[in-house]
């Protein structure tokens, strides 16, 4: 079987990076090709230049046989290609369907043609399986919506390829199944489909062949994903054996550090309140839009509170923003890394520094510009940060170092007690992960409170002492490690009465089952995942 | 946000917040209007409302094309310097050819080419908008000086004065001819690709360029069209003031971004409604209206401006206030 | 009948010239008992929907210095389709071809005349000092883009040369605005590029121009007994100047008067409406050199 | 394209292209400066540069807390009419008073009270900057006619006058002050955390926030010390012209920002740099002299500055142009 599509030798360099040096690999008509690699291996890179955004620095691409030089995303689309960002590309303001339709919108004696427009997104939304109204705007949905709308968006090009660059790395679990479902149709339809994940399981689930970057560079490609070892994957990607992953261990935990005492506000229901010891990882589970995130943005002052009281050590934490939370040692790295975590025209060293150098001020104003620098290449090799320098603009790192950054941000602060992580491992390769969980333990057993939100129920159950769980805008139960469990943790999780039928089911890992029909009743056991706020916020 | 709204009761307090959000200044104007013609005389006549109209007419017809500017995240500051330029080639070349089908081609095609200039130097050579259009401002105003030796440049020919005289149903056709561009523009802002695309280039450029919108040729059209649409209210001008005058239209660049921004435009880009900028064009006549009708002081209309302005944008930011946390 | 009502519209009510127009005009409003209407037009656009304006306010008539003066005909028509009557004071108003509009009086003072007495005090200060022309250097702080502010001095820079000032020592400072710190930059530059002189003089549209001139000249270390500089307006600005202890190079002032102006206009104007005579159709109102010698004689002549 | 440029050689250039892209801008500035000596009689001596820098010297001040205000992504509009009042204000105080401290510190003071309205406007009552500083440039400028009755305010204190005479090694005070106001400002941006948390807040308000920035506060200071350093340059103005102008500076504003604009710093916040701003500001100097010591038609003047600004810009881009894909 001749291939579809084939890359020969592509270069891409970037000042101080090669992203991309001289890969080579080809994908099949009716094949799902993965790409896996570490963060900044390089993929990413790779469907810039398929999507014409980049122009390579060297090497060819061909589609369907013949070598092709797109000048423009509009020419990639015109060759059938299309793909759907690792950051998500969407015009916050319009709707639903204008997003969908962007630059090839109906038109009807020179008007837009809206009645259709909304006609055949509302038809293709429905017929993936995604309840969406096609006027509400992009703005008012959440993350997971909008990547729903950007998938939509791809597949309502019709092209001929189609990749997608982690496209569940902020997807619920029931948005995942609806996404494989597509993506296996796709298959059936002989499309060529690149899929790029951090989650093996998702990998192992959906690919057919798969190819291993490392350093810009192709390691290896795949022709059978199912015959390749776990370990043998992980190894190649990271360039060494990672046993296990979570890397657990037994801690002594001191009296309750951090009293969350009645917190209220405007995302979450009713007064909420928790402990957290000293030397403990507290998980936070939740499906979509249980309000965890909410919940930490008001423990931190970042949200206006209504009610409640925040004491640390037995001390209460003054409630005049960020600020405030920060000088008393509480920290958050927010779930939002490109709107809410980087300074993404600093440099990485900036980045680093912009909280702790307070406490290390000539004269309480002027920067010691010597110690900020040893402290940046320090957590740049601490934490594995892959950057030309620590004066290279956080903007041009790959995702997942730049998540890295933003944790040396807050591991670089001498008087951190309390760590707040809100999907500190959204999008960030195997090898980063682990890295990560060392650093949540090194953190624990410093005596510090660690809380941990996260949507991936195995995280949370792998490195957690104790689990919180939210459903609906309050926390609804709490389970020590030995009682949590992923059935008892859901049976918490869902709706009332969801439990039984899905129970092993809501794991990424776990296979996932076929969706339920478009516009399932309410008491359908499986439309409990669907955001709450949707149905109404679709109206505007 | 909590289960709670899953059952339609909460969501009413959403939708009329929404409401009144969407039209929260179109009322405010509106209680404004009732205010002024119940307390100021004079205010409430046919004479005084035709004659703010007219006042705004030429904001009006350029504030449309504004909104499309900054919508898509531009900015345009030769808007000015173009009425000028547009009014005084149009009186000269009224002059020679004693035609004024030539004299309108000859403004608006000077204006297309104003356009055109700035948006080949904003979306293909990359320049800043605000230094570009600096640059053309200057230039343009440079022009028209030297064109007619910075001397007003009469105009005798009447079919052409009586353009800016005319009245049909009542209203003046300066008047009419705003009203005919908020209705164009409005409908290419809402019923078109066009307007469509300038909200996504405004909103995200590089998603509107990675869906295979034609981000630079929409740039260079709409600074074209907004060129355009100035060298017709330039020579509208030229008509009523029965002369091309050089140093016309100092600083109106400022009152046109002032009305788009109070009608609800964003700076930032993709946010932009023609029916708030017809409001903000409106508030800004009526301001001025005003306070010639209450002979306010020329010093103290410096301050009450400023307070209006601040009230006004005050008034339409308590709405979003409950938005922000 | 009605009450009378007049509109008294001007071209730059920020400046002091015009404040005290309107004060007058108060002054003969108080008098006579007709309500002023003050409105500041700074452009055409803005002149149009002012006279809009005073017809909403069922005004009769309006006083009007205009920002242009070809806007001549576009006041005619406004103020016909108004039904108002109209005085025009300071600039005449023409029409498109630059003939003066018969249909309104007029009161006022040419720019160019104001001008002249300018040049011609200057020369006779030159004289009175026994300066070498030759020797003279003459700065025209030039603000070419206001027609008034080109007739001005070109009216003093004629007034020079008439004496025999050689034109090759009169150079052009073109100002970017009409404030004195650019006046200031644009004299500077002048003085740098022609250090040869030894006497300096100056002209400028207004005393802010002039003043700017002086206080460059000054930085260079040419002071009163070289430097002749007269302005146009004589508020407070010169006034400022003439009574500083030590006097400064900013010799005068050509005082016109604001008084008859305001006054007048508005008189003739409520006497018009009220069918108490119709106004002559043209006045010429002449200025007044200001020196520091004269200036109390002066104000008192011109009635402030 | 082909594969043959995989060899790591390609990194040499980008080095130098780096560079050059630093100092583009310094480097044009210089050639520019050496051809005018060569060229333009009179341009080089003491005289004549002492006399370009005098006339920049306002801009140059208040262009270096505008660079602080456009890189923490706001505007501000009401420099130039702070400018005007401050010196109405100090000459006022001056001449009741008879002292020169008291007179200083009322304009300083009414300076930084502009400032704060602005900043608490802007930053508390989240009212758009152009906006607000619109309003408050109509207001303060009401106030510098109302304070002073449309009058210029004269000033006899020779101690007060004398600051805008002295020279100190043959230059100017203001000039020095400016040249101060570099220095203090370029620390207080590249030294200080008050500088580096402005530039976090104009990248990204909300991360800078949520990185433990004190982001309103920060955006008050900035308009704060902004209105002081206004204030500072308005006295020095009146200083220099011996007498407080309600009038002055008007269309200030757009100068300062344009020289900064055109020094590289970014309307999207996030960029500054204070050595640019400084070759901004000179530019603009430079050009506005030497088309007077030219003699350039003030007609053709408006054209050759605009041409200028776009040439400026043209060649800064030049450099950027690489770097896009
Ligand atoms: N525009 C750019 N300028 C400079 N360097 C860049 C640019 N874009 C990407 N890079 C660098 O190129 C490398 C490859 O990045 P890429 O985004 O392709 O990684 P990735 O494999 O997608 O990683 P992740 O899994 O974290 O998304 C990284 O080192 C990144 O920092
Ligand atoms: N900017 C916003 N506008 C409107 N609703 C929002 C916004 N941010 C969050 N919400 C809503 O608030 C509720 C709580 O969301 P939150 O982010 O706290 O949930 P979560 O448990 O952290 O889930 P996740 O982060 O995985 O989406 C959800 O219904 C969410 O859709
Ligand atoms: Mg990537
Ligand atoms: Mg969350």
């Amino acid at each position: 079987m001749a291939a579809y599509l084939e890359f020969d030798q592509v270069c891409k360099f970037f000042p101080g990076v090669k992203a991309l040096n001289g890969v080579s690999f080809s994908a099949h008509a009716g094949q799902v090709h993965g790409l896996l690699g570490e963060n900044g291996a390089g993929k990413s890179t790779l469907l810039k230049i398929l999507g014409g955004q980049y122009k390579p620095d060297g090497g060819r691409l061909l589609v369907d046989g013949k070598e092709r030089h797109f000048g423009s995303a509009k020419d990639a689309i015109a060759a059938g290609i299309a793909i759907i960002h690792q950051e998500l590309q969407y015009v916050p303001e319009l709707t639903v369907a204008e997003n969908v339709l962007l630059g090839r919108m109906p038109t009807r004696f020179g008007l837009l043609d809206k009645k259709k427009a909304h006609r055949i997104v509302a038809e293709k939304l429905a017929a993936i399986g995604v309840d969406l109204s096609p006027d509400a705007r992009l703005a008012d949905l959440s993350i997971a919506q909008r990547q729903m709308v950007e998938i939509c968006k791809a597949i309502m090009q019709d092209a001929q390829v189609i990749a997608f660059d982690e496209p569940t790395s902020s997807l619920s679990h029931r948005e995942t199944e609806i996404l494989f479902r597509l993506v296996k149709e796709l298959r059936a339809n002989g499309r060529t489909l690149i899929y790029i994940s951090h989650r093996l399981e998702e990998l192992y689930e959906l690919c057919d062949a798969c190819t291993i970057f490392r350093d810009g560079r192709k390691i290896v490609t795949h022709d059978v994903m199912a015959d390749v070892p776990r370990d043998r994957l992980i190894s190649d990607m990271v360039g060494r054996e990672l046993s296990d992953i979570y890397d657990y261990r037994e801690r002594p935990h001191s009296e309750a550090r951090l009293q969350v005492q009645g917190l209220n506000g405007k995302h979450v229901k009713g007064p909420q309140s928790f402990v957290v010891h000293g030397g403990e990882v507290l998980g936070f589970f939740g499906l979509v839009g249980a309000g965890r995130s909410e919940l930490m943005r008001l423990l931190y002052n970042a949200d206006a509170r209504t009610g409640g009281t925040v004491l640390l050590d037995g001390v209460p934490v003054a409630t005049g923003g960020p600020a405030d939370a920060i000088a008393a040692g509480i920290v958050l790295c927010p779930e939002d890394r490109k709107e809410q975590g980087i300074l993404a025209t600093a440099s990485v060293a900036e980045n680093i520094n912009i909280s702790v150098r307070r406490n290390d001020l000539r004269g309480g104003l002027f920067l010691r510009h010597k110690r900020e620098a040893a402290l940046a290449d320090e957590f740049i090799a601490r934490l594995r940060i892959k950057t030309p320098n620590r004066q290279q603009e956080i903007r041009l790192l790959s995702g997942g170092n730049q998540q890295k950054v933003i944790l040396a941000r807050w591991l670089a602060e001498p008087g951190l007690k309390v760590l707040i992580l809100d999907e500190p491992t959204r999008g960030i390769d195997v090898g980063a992960k682990n890295d990560i969980y060392r650093i949540i333990h090194e953190v624990a057993e410093r005596g510090c409170c660690v809380i941990v939100v996260s949507s991936e129920l195995p995280e949370v159950l792998g490195i957690s002492d104790r689990v919180i769980v939210m459903r609906e805008g309050a926390i609804c139960g709490e389970l020590p490690r030995a009682q949590a469990t992923e059935t008892e943790v859901l049976r918490l999780a869902l709706p009332d009465g969801a439990v039984p039928a899905l129970a092993g089911h809501a794991t990424p890992e776990t296979a996932p089952r076929a969706g339920p029909p478009p516009g399932a009743a309410a008491d359908a056991p499986a439309t409990y995942i669907e955001s709450p706020a949707q149905p109404t916020r679709s109206i505007a | 946000m909590s289960t709670s709204q899953l059952n339609p009761v909460a969501a009413a307090p959403l939708v009329s917040r929404q409401w009144l959000s969407d039209y929260s200044m179109p009322l405010a104007y509106l209680v404004l209007f009732a205010v002024l013609s119940a307390t100021v005389e004079n205010f409430f006549s046919l004479t005084n409302v035709v004659g703010l109209m007219l006042s705004v007419a030429q904001i009006g017809m350029v504030a449309c094309t504004m909104m499309l500017c900054l919508a898509s995240r531009d900015f345009d500051l030769s808007v000015g310097s173009t009425i000028a330029f547009a009014g005084v080639l149009g009186a000269i070349v009224l002059e020679r050819s004693g035609s004024v089908a030539i004299a309108v081609a000859a403004g608006l095609g000077a204006g297309a080419l104003i356009g055109a200039l700035n948006g080949v130097l904003i979306a293909y050579l990359r320049v800043n908008a605000l230094i570009a259009t600096l640059a053309t401002m200057l230039m343009v105003r440079g022009l028209a000086f030297i064109v007619s030796k910075g001397q007003a440049v009469g105009i005798n020919d009447d079919s052409f004065i009586d353009f800016g005289d005319t009245r049909i149903f009542g209203l003046p056709l300066p008047v009419l001819v705003a009203g005919a561009c908020f209705v164009v523009f409005g409908i290419l802002l809402n019923q078109t690709v066009f307007g469509r695309n300038t909200l996504a280039i405004g909103g995200n450029p590089e998603a509107a360029r990675l869906a295979g919108v034609r981000v630079e040729r929409l740039r260079v059209w709409i600074f074209l069209l907004q060129g355009v649409v100035t060298a017709m209210a330039g020579l509208i001008l030229a008509s009523r003031i029965t002369s091309g005058q050089p140093n016309a239209a100092q600083g109106f660049e400022l009152d046109v971004i002032s009305a788009c921004v109070l009608g609800g435009v964003s700076l930032q880009g993709g946010k932009a409604r023609i029916f708030g900028v017809l409001i903000g064009v409106l508030i800004m006549g009526t301001v001025e209206n005003v306070m010639n009708l209450l002979d306010v002081d020329a010093f103290y209309q410096y301050l009450m401006r400023g307070l209006i302005l601040l009230i006004a944008v005050l008034l339409d930011q308590l709405k979003t206030r409950g938005e922000r946390r | 009948a009605d009450p009378v009502k007049i509109g008294f519209l001007v071209k730059q009510a920020e400046e002091p010239w015009f404040q005290d127009e309107w004060r007058y005009a108060e002054v003969a409003a108080k008098e006579k008992g007709f309500t002023l209407v003050k409105i500041g037009i700074p452009n055409g656009e803005k002149m149009m929907a002012a006279i809009d304006n005073l017809a909403a306010q069922k005004a009769q008539g309006f006083v009007i210095c205009a920002p242009d003066v070809k806007l001549g005909k576009a006041v005619e028509r406004a103020a016909k389709r108004n039904n108002l009557k109209v005085v025009s004071v300071d600039d005449r108003l023409v029409d498109g071809s630059g003939k003066p509009i018969e249909s309104i009086p007029h009161m006022g003072i040419s720019g160019y005349q104001i001008g002249k007495q300018v040049g011609e005090g200057i020369i006779a200060e030159i004289k009175a000092r026994k300066w070498n022309m030759a020797e003279v250097g003459a700065i025209r702080v030039a603000y070419d883009q206001l027609p008034t502010g080109k007739d001005r001095t070109t009216g003093a820079v004629d007034a020079l040369k008439a004496a025999g000032f050689p034109a090759a020592n009169i150079i052009d400072a073109p100002q970017a605005k009409t404030d004195t710190e650019n006046a200031f930059n644009a004299a500077n530059i002048a003085l740098t590029k022609n250090a040869k002189f030894k006497h300096w003089v100056a002209v400028g549209l207004n005393d802010e121009a002039v003043l700017g001139a002086v206080r460059a000249a000054e930085g260079r270390g040419i002071k009163a007994d070289n430097m002749v500089g007269i302005g146009i307006g004589g508020a407070k600005a010169a006034e400022n100047e003439l009574n500083k202890p030590q006097p400064t190079g900013f010799f005068g002032s050509v005082m016109i008067s604001a008084r008859e102006h305001g006054y007048q206009t508005s008189v003739n104007l409520y006497n018009w409406i009220t069918g108490k005579g119709t106004p002559p159709a043209e006045v010429l109102t002449k200025g007044m050199l200001m020196t520091r010698a004269n200036q109390a004689e002066v104000r008192k002549a011109m009635g402030q």
